[in-house]
């Protein structure tokens, strides 16, 4: 649904991203991995149209949406958990959920306040509270919960189980699970690598702003001496 | 002080501080909600009188109608502007904001001069409008000034069912912490910030439209609102309707009552309240603490 | 001699006093081109500063005009406080000053210079006049109201030196604080105390907002408001009804009726499409006090203590009825009763003939 | 381009302590030559510009280097103004010796009681705080008979400074002034440059950064942000000594609003975050005005001053996102551009710096 | 079992601390011990309190109730800044650095805190000797030396979690208190990280709060558990990994080590 050919990406003087190619196929799950400032953010930056890429090309469903802006991403259907939350501070649990509610693509409805609430019950509690007086794991679950409040067909996970108990972890691999089977395709980077392959069905390895390494995840996983190589672990 | 004297005293109080909310709503919208310093908040609030003076005679009777028109006037210019000033200044120091909107008073001052002069001129209130309620044995009441009360609390409710209650509120409130991450979420930050910065100039110009049969329009009469209007939206805490509307009162009451009794030293006391309130409440009254 | 007089206006181009500037340098002009645009057979240059009103620029829009422009006259301005920085300047550097509004009393008191002249009054006079009038008309027990700044006060306490001599009293003194309009508050205290009358001070909007108000709260149907002309100057279209049979004082009137002043406003609506106001009238006078100073000096500004001495000496012959400068500088004129009719100011009657200010603290 | 708002020691090597000084010494300079080419208005003019240059700039440590945005700052200076007139003695020169420290201190002092209570708050109420202060200040001079309410009051005699019967300087005379106004210039200047580069500086430039780390990390943020609060209201009170040595006369004005954001408007228009930008700032500010007023140039479009001069500076705005001072930095960044053509591994790039 | 170092007595011992907010009691009656030689971790469900632990330790907020000793000396009543300098670090679990400055400058601010001396108006900062040897020091520890002169607000995100350290070692100081130090980091670098609190705990008392558990299992001398507000289990490791409450609130069933 989403191909990303020879994409070449700067900041400022400093070449981040080396004409990266990447396909994300409809109803599956992608996995993205990499040391640290390898280029990740980057490159999920660059196609959602926050940081203009220098060359290269994005393809939504065949249709070129190269430079388009992150708005029209998002409508498209991409919804979007950044790295570090980027919750609404000024605005209540309940309002940061509301503002953001959409139908998706064709009109689906999937993900409603009441389910997204019965997904993470521990933001019940919390409905009036102001963004930012949320504990670091409840900003995540909002976080992720605003995102499936757009209903999206494609969903990005920039480190979404960061700070999160390992039981809520757990639950949020459950969800991706759940979403992945409902046919939306996600692109998952996270710290965690074999969470990532157990839940993915391919999985790219970035570095130095490169894919270096392409596969199924299942192979990836029994392929430790490689991606010790490249994860350092 | 008798009783009916401080009655009067109060009502005086009252309707002093709604006309002030109803200049400082725009201003809360846009200072406080969208975070733009926005200096030429006054100067909108004269164009605004202005325009009723320029608009009365075509419109002759039909008042709410000169009103609207007004608005809607006031509303494209708004879009215009912030299309062409101010569209590209978010993303930089705030500060900038600052030097924009006090070369934009500067410009419209004289433009202003240039098009219609420097005399002060008279408003007619509409006919319907223009009995008087008498009020004890002395003292009668125009109804001008009820209705222009009347019309404050109606802007209220409105603006603070708007801004709170509904998912267009709660988009520009996000806006304003932000940018990036509404746009991440599909909504056309650009557009909805063009359009909350035209209505809250219009909201300044209708401000000005009432104000202008009660206090005639002259030439500087928007730099005198525009500091004590943004005493009104700090006190109530930033960004808060209904903390701007009482802070309009506290004020309204601080300042009537002020004259009355410390008449040497009045200028001080509306400041003084401001000092002492942040001192004790450093986010303004009404903030929600996020 | 052939080098031009240099002339320089510092006037307010921008903000509230604006038009009071246009005006006090159309009536200038208009009589320097009635001489057929030379005083003693001198040409007029002149050079235009904006003060902006404002009393922290004076010193620098002063030395503007004296030391960039090297002036030899300078006439200005319509602010007190400007005009005070501009008088300290004067008197410093010793260059010709003639006033055309601001009416502080230091200027002609305090501050007094043989260099500083004045065209148009002292705070003193009109406020010292109506003091009288009301004590004639009447009342007893009368309440002041104005902006608590310099001029307010000071008309303020010269109505009530007329007026307490007369027999009066003033019962209380309110203010608020300049430029607030909110007079709501003050307004139901006059109602609460019911005086004989109310004596006020506003001008511009202020004046506007509050004849309005007070009219608006019926207040002008019991209480008489009485006030120095400047409540009721340039602004009565905007005042409209609110306006109507406002006694005021001042030393211009709108229908004079004698053929000085028909003349005078003649030629002034034909050369500038507007009627002429006090303000023209003051410029008029100032190009008038210039020209017997240039006369005294056969043209030669720069024999500067003859040019004073021609100036203190002359009888003007003003369009307000001809006058004459006291010690200090300051036309002893008379001081008019006037009421307002429609869109003018109309004459009563002269309320005192050849009123001189005091002129306290004068040491000249 | 990646910037570093501190000075860092890769920054250092590139920037010789020779070039580092050599442009304000230049500009010191020359501004002391002046007076042997320019007419006594040109003089007077510079010493305007050289007055609010250094008003600004005390400014600048509080917006630029501390990220105290203030709106009352006028308030000091104006105290300072009104101090040295009330203190000055009616019948003889009074001594700069005692007086200019002493109004000096005046701001100080209220400064630090206004600073003590305003830097409770934050942001945008710490504006409209310092704005309140301010004033009051400005209300009770205008609305009290202390210092001649709103007309102001006038110095007789302009202060002096004598060693014995020996009159080192006597500002009644313009050059005398215009030498002291340029000395306070450059020693004003070196003082900020001085706390800019020394610990207490990148104290506040760490405070300006994040203010919650600065604590967490073991600096009592309000005490330096009250320092740096006080040492700002003392140099604007030594800006209105001048300012009222060189006028004469004070009124309420010099403490209003109005005053406090022009100056603000100058290190905004002349770029934050550089001692450089407040003193082109300050002279870009007053020069167009003067320029777009003067009738000689403009004739009649003069008397329109208000509407070139705001057309200028929002073109400024759009065209100069980092004020006056970042046009140099974005020249400089240009040439470099062309130089050369593969792009360098360094992300250094010369900071604006002091 | 007793770990050696907790027959010392406690560098820093809290006591029953509380912290409401409005009706909300965060952290309620929590007491903690900590020792030289010690990594002490405190693990808890998302909104347990544990944040607000550390920042009531820290003097980032006052505590409604309980009280804080250091070496003895109460300093409930201390500021923030006064129990950093006598030697209480912390680190945030929201990234909290000066994006605009250098990584280098970010930890030379951080070590110039032991010898602020701000009158000192004459002497450059960036050549304090001192200052610039401690930085360095914590650059090299956290593996930051690569990018001692990038701006720290345009490193990755990993890079910034691991410069938050650096700043927190660049004041010398006694305690560490820890906020989720690994969230953000990648394998190799959570390796070093943990490596590296080995080394410093034989000098320091740590407070380690952490999601990663195999990293607790590795690291931790004792652990605390917490939820809602209130401590439910403290002990050594293993007898945590065996707790039935704990698994229940908090680890799951699935965990493995
Ligand atoms: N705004 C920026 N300006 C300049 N360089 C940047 C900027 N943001 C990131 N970089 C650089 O780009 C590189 C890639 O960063 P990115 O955030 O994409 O890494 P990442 O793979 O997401 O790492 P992490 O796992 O730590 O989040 C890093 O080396 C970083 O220094
Ligand atoms: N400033 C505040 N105002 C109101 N409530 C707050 C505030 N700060 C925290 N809380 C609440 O206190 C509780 C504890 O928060 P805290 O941040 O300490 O949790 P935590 O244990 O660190 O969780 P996490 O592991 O998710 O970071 C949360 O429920 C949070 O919503
Ligand atoms: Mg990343
Ligand atoms: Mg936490």
């Amino acid at each position: 649904m989403l191909k990303i050919r020879s994409l070449n990406t700067y900041y400022g003087d400093s070449h981040i991203l080396h004409g990266v190619d990447l396909d994300i196929p409809e109803g599956k799950a992608v996995g993205l991995l990499g040391r640290n400032g390898m280029g990740k953010t980057t490159l999920i930056r660059s196609l959602m149209g926050f940081v203009p890429a220098a060359s290269g090309r994005i393809l939504w469903r065949d249709k070129e949406v190269t430079g388009s802006s992150p708005e029209r991403m998002a409508r498209l259907g991409i919804g979007y958990v950044p790295e570090g939350r980027g919750i609404f501070p000024n605005l209540s649990v309940r309002e940061n959920l509301v503002m953001s509610a959409r139908l998706g693509a064709a009109g689906r409805c999937d993900w409603t306040y009441g389910r997204v609430l019965e997904t993470f019950p521990r933001l019940t509690e919390r409905l009036d509270h102001g963004g930012q007086q949320l504990s670091g794991g409840e900003q995540q679950m909002l976080s992720i919960g605003r995102a499936l409040m757009t209903n999206p067909d494609l969903l990005i996970l920039d480190e979404a189980t960061e700070g999160l108990a390992p039981l809520i972890v757990q639950e949020i691999w459950r969800v991706i699970k759940q979403i992945s089977q409902t046919g939306i395709s996600t692109l998952i980077v996270d710290r965690n690598y074999r969470s990532v392959l157990a839940h993915t069905d391919v999985a790219v390895v970035l570095e130095k702003g490169q894919i270096v390494l392409a596969d199924e995840s299942i192979t990836l996983l029994n392929a430790s001496d490689t991606l010790s190589r490249y994860l350092g672990v | 002080m008798d009783i009916s004297t401080f009655l009067a005293q109060c009502l005086n109080a009252v309707q002093y501080g709604l006309l002030l909310f109803l200049v400082a709503s725009g201003l809360t919208l846009i200072f406080g909600i969208m975070g733009v310093i926005n200096l030429a908040h006054g100067s909108f609030y004269m164009i605004g009188a202005y325009l009723a003076f320029g608009l009365a005679p075509l419109f002759g009777d039909q008042f709410l109608l000169q009103l609207l028109a007004g608005v809607v006037l006031a509303a494209s210019f708004g879009f215009i502007l912030e299309w062409l000033f101010f569209s590209y200044l978010y993303q930089r120091d705030h500060l900038q904001q600052v030097l924009m909107t006090y070369s934009l008073i500067l410009v419209f001052e004289e433009a202003r001069s240039l098009l219609v002069g420097n005399e002060v001129h008279g408003v007619k209130a509409p006919p319907w409008l223009s009995g008087s309620i008498r009020l004890g044995d002395l003292m009668s009441y125009p109804v001008y000034s009820l209705f222009a009360s009347a019309a404050c609390l109606v802007v209220a409710i409105g603006l603070y069912f708007v801004v709170n209650r509904t998912r267009l509120g709660m988009m520009i409130r996000a806006g304003a912490s932000n940018r990036d991450m509404v746009r991440g979420l599909g909504i056309n930050i650009k557009l909805l910030y063009r359009v909350v910065f035209a209505a809250g100039v219009a909201l300044a110009a209708l401000a000005g439209m009432i104000a202008a049969p009660m206090s005639s329009v002259y030439p500087g009469m928007g730099g005198q609102i525009l500091i004590i209007c943004f005493v009104v939206v700090v006190i109530g805490g930033i960004g808060s309707i209904s903390g701007a509307l009482i802070a309009s009162l506290l004020v309204g009451f601080v300042d009537t009552f002020g004259k009355v009794f410390f008449a040497q030293f009045s200028g001080l006391s509306v400041y003084l309240l401001m000092a002492l309130i942040l001192i004790w409440r450093p986010e303004g009254l009404k903030s929600k603490g996020y | 001699q052939t080098a031009p007089v240099k002339v320089g206006l510092m006037l307010p181009a921008t903000g509230t006093y604006a038009n009071l500037g246009t005006m006090i340098e159309n009536g200038f002009k208009l009589y320097v081109s009635e001489q057929g645009g030379k005083l003693a057979g001198r040409e007029i240059q002149y050079f235009k500063v904006d003060d902006e009103s404002d009393p922290s620029k004076a010193t620098d829009n002063v030395n503007k005009l004296i030391k960039r422009d090297q002036v030899d006259v300078l006439v200005g301005t319509v602010h007190s406080g400007v005009a005070l920085g501009m008088a300290k300047v004067a008197k410093e550097t010793g260059t010709l000053l003639i006033v055309p509004n601001a009416g502080a009393n230091a200027i002609t008191g305090a501050m007094c210079a043989k260099n500083i002249f004045r065209s148009s009054f002292s705070s003193w006079q009109s406020g010292f006049a109506m003091g009288k009038v009301a004590a004639e008309r009447g009342h007893k027990k009368i309440m002041t109201i104005t902006w608590n700044y310099a001029f307010g006060n000071e008309s303020v306490q010269a109505f009530t030196e007329g007026f307490e001599k007369a027999g009066g009293k003033v019962t209380q003194n309110m203010t608020l604080p300049f430029p607030n309009v909110e007079f709501q508050a003050l307004l139901t205290q006059i109602a609460a105390q019911k005086p004989d009358a109310v004596y006020a001070f506003f001008a511009g909007g202020g004046a506007v907002k509050f004849v309005k108000d007070y009219a608006a709260a019926g207040l002008n149907k019991s209480i008489p408001l009485y006030g120095p002309g400047f409540l009721t100057d340039g602004t009565l279209e905007a005042q409209g009804d609110a306006a109507q049979g406002l006694f005021t004082t001042l030393h211009y009137a709108d229908n004079l009726n004698t053929p000085r002043d028909n003349a005078f406003r003649l030629s002034f609506a034909k050369a500038y499409k507007v009627n002429a106001d006090v303000y023209a009238v003051q410029g008029y006078d100032a190009a008038q006090m210039l020209a017997a100073g240039l006369k005294a000096a056969s043209g030669d500004i720069k024999k500067q203590d003859t040019v004073i001495a021609g100036m203190a000496a002359a009888q003007i012959d003003s369009p307000r009825g001809k006058f004459t400068l006291s010690a200090a500088h300051n036309p002893v004129q008379d001081i008019y009763l006037r009421q307002v009719k429609a869109n003018n100011n109309e004459l009563k009657n002269v309320a005192i003939k050849a009123l001189a200010d005091p002129a306290k603290g004068c040491r000249m | 381009m990646a910037i570093s708002s501190l000075s860092s020691p890769a920054i250092k090597r590139s920037h010789s302590n020779i070039q580092h000084w050599l442009l304000p010494v230049a500009v010191a300079v020359v501004l002391a030559a002046l007076p042997m080419f320019l007419s006594s208005y040109l003089q007077d003019l510079v010493l305007k510009i050289v007055i609010y240059a250094i008003f600004a700039l005390s400014l600048e440590l509080l917006v630029g280097t501390t990220g105290l945005i203030s709106l009352g700052h006028a308030a000091f200076f104006g105290i300072a103004a009104y101090i040295t007139v009330l203190a000055s003695s009616d019948s003889s020169a009074s001594s700069i010796g005692w007086l200019l420290p002493l109004a000096m201190l005046g701001a100080g002092a209220y400064a630090l009681f206004v600073g003590a209570l305003s830097l409770r708050t934050k942001g945008v109420y710490f504006i409209m705080v310092t704005l309140a202060f301010a004033q009051m200040a400005y209300f009770v001079f205008h609305d009290t008979s202390i210092g001649g309410g709103s007309d102001g009051i006038f110095l007789t005699f302009r202060p002096a400074l004598r060693i014995g019967d020996f009159t080192l300087l006597d500002l009644e005379k313009p050059l005398h002034m215009y030498f002291l106004v340029i000395g306070c210039l450059v020693a004003s200047y070196a003082l900020l440059a001085m706390i800019q580069r020394s610990r207490f500086g990148h104290a506040l430039a760490g405070i300006r950064a994040n203010e919650q780390r600065m604590r967490a990390t073991g600096y009592n943020t309000y005490h330096y942000k009250l320092a740096a609060f006080v040492i700002a209201a003392m140099l604007a009170g030594l800006a209105g000594f001048l300012m009222v040595a060189k006028n004469g006369a004070v009124n309420p004005e010099l403490l209003s609003w109005h005053e406090s954001g022009a100056v603000l408007l100058m290190i905004i228009l002349g770029g934050l975050g550089s001692l450089r930008g407040a003193i082109i700032g300050a002279a870009a500010f007053i020069l167009l005005k003067e320029f777009y007023s003067s009738e000689t140039i403009f004739g009649q479009i003069a008397h329109s001053w208000q509407m070139t001069l705001g057309l200028t500076m929002i073109f400024f705005v759009a065209v100069m996102p980092n004020g006056l001072i970042g046009l140099v930095a974005q020249w400089k960044r240009s040439r470099a551009g062309k130089r050369r053509l593969t792009p360098h591994p360094s992300h250094h790039t010369e900071t604006p710096h002091d | 079992m007793i770990n050696a170092a907790s027959a010392s007595p406690p560098l820093l011992q809290a006591a029953a601390l509380t912290r409401r907010f409005g009706g909300l009691a965060a952290v309620n009656g929590v007491s903690v011990d900590l020792h030289v030689g010690e990594v002490h971790a405190v693990i808890g469900t998302n909104g347990a309190g544990k944040s607000t632990l550390i920042n009531m330790l820290s003097g980032e907020l006052a505590a409604s109730g309980g009280a804080i000793k250091l070496s003895g000396i109460d300093i409930t009543g201390w500021s923030q800044a006064r129990r950093a300098r006598s030697g209480i670090g912390r680190s945030y679990q929201r990234t909290t650095i000066f994006p605009k400055f250098t990584v280098l400058e970010n930890c030379r601010l951080a070590a110039q805190a032991a010898a602020q001396r701000p009158w000192m108006l004459w002497e450059a900062a960036a050549t304090c000797p001192h200052s610039m040897e401690t930085a360095w020091h914590a650059i090299e520890s956290a593996g930051l030396h690569d990018s001692a002169y990038l701006i720290a607000g345009t490193i990755s995100h990993g890079q910034q979690r691991q410069l938050e350290i650096a700043m927190c070692l660049a004041t010398n100081p006694k305690v560490l208190l820890l906020d989720e130090p690994l969230a953000g980091m990648g394998a190799e670098e959570t390796d070093r990280m943990l490596s590296m609190l080995e080394r410093l705990k034989t000098a320091h008392a740590i407070l380690l709060v952490e999601h990663d558990m195999d990293a607790v299992f590795r690291v931790a001398d004792r652990i605390t558990v917490m939820v809602n507000g209130q401590v439910i289990a403290t002990d050594v490791p293993d007898n945590i990994r065996n707790n039935n409450d704990v698994k229940v609130a908090y680890l799951g069933e699935t965990h493995s080590d």
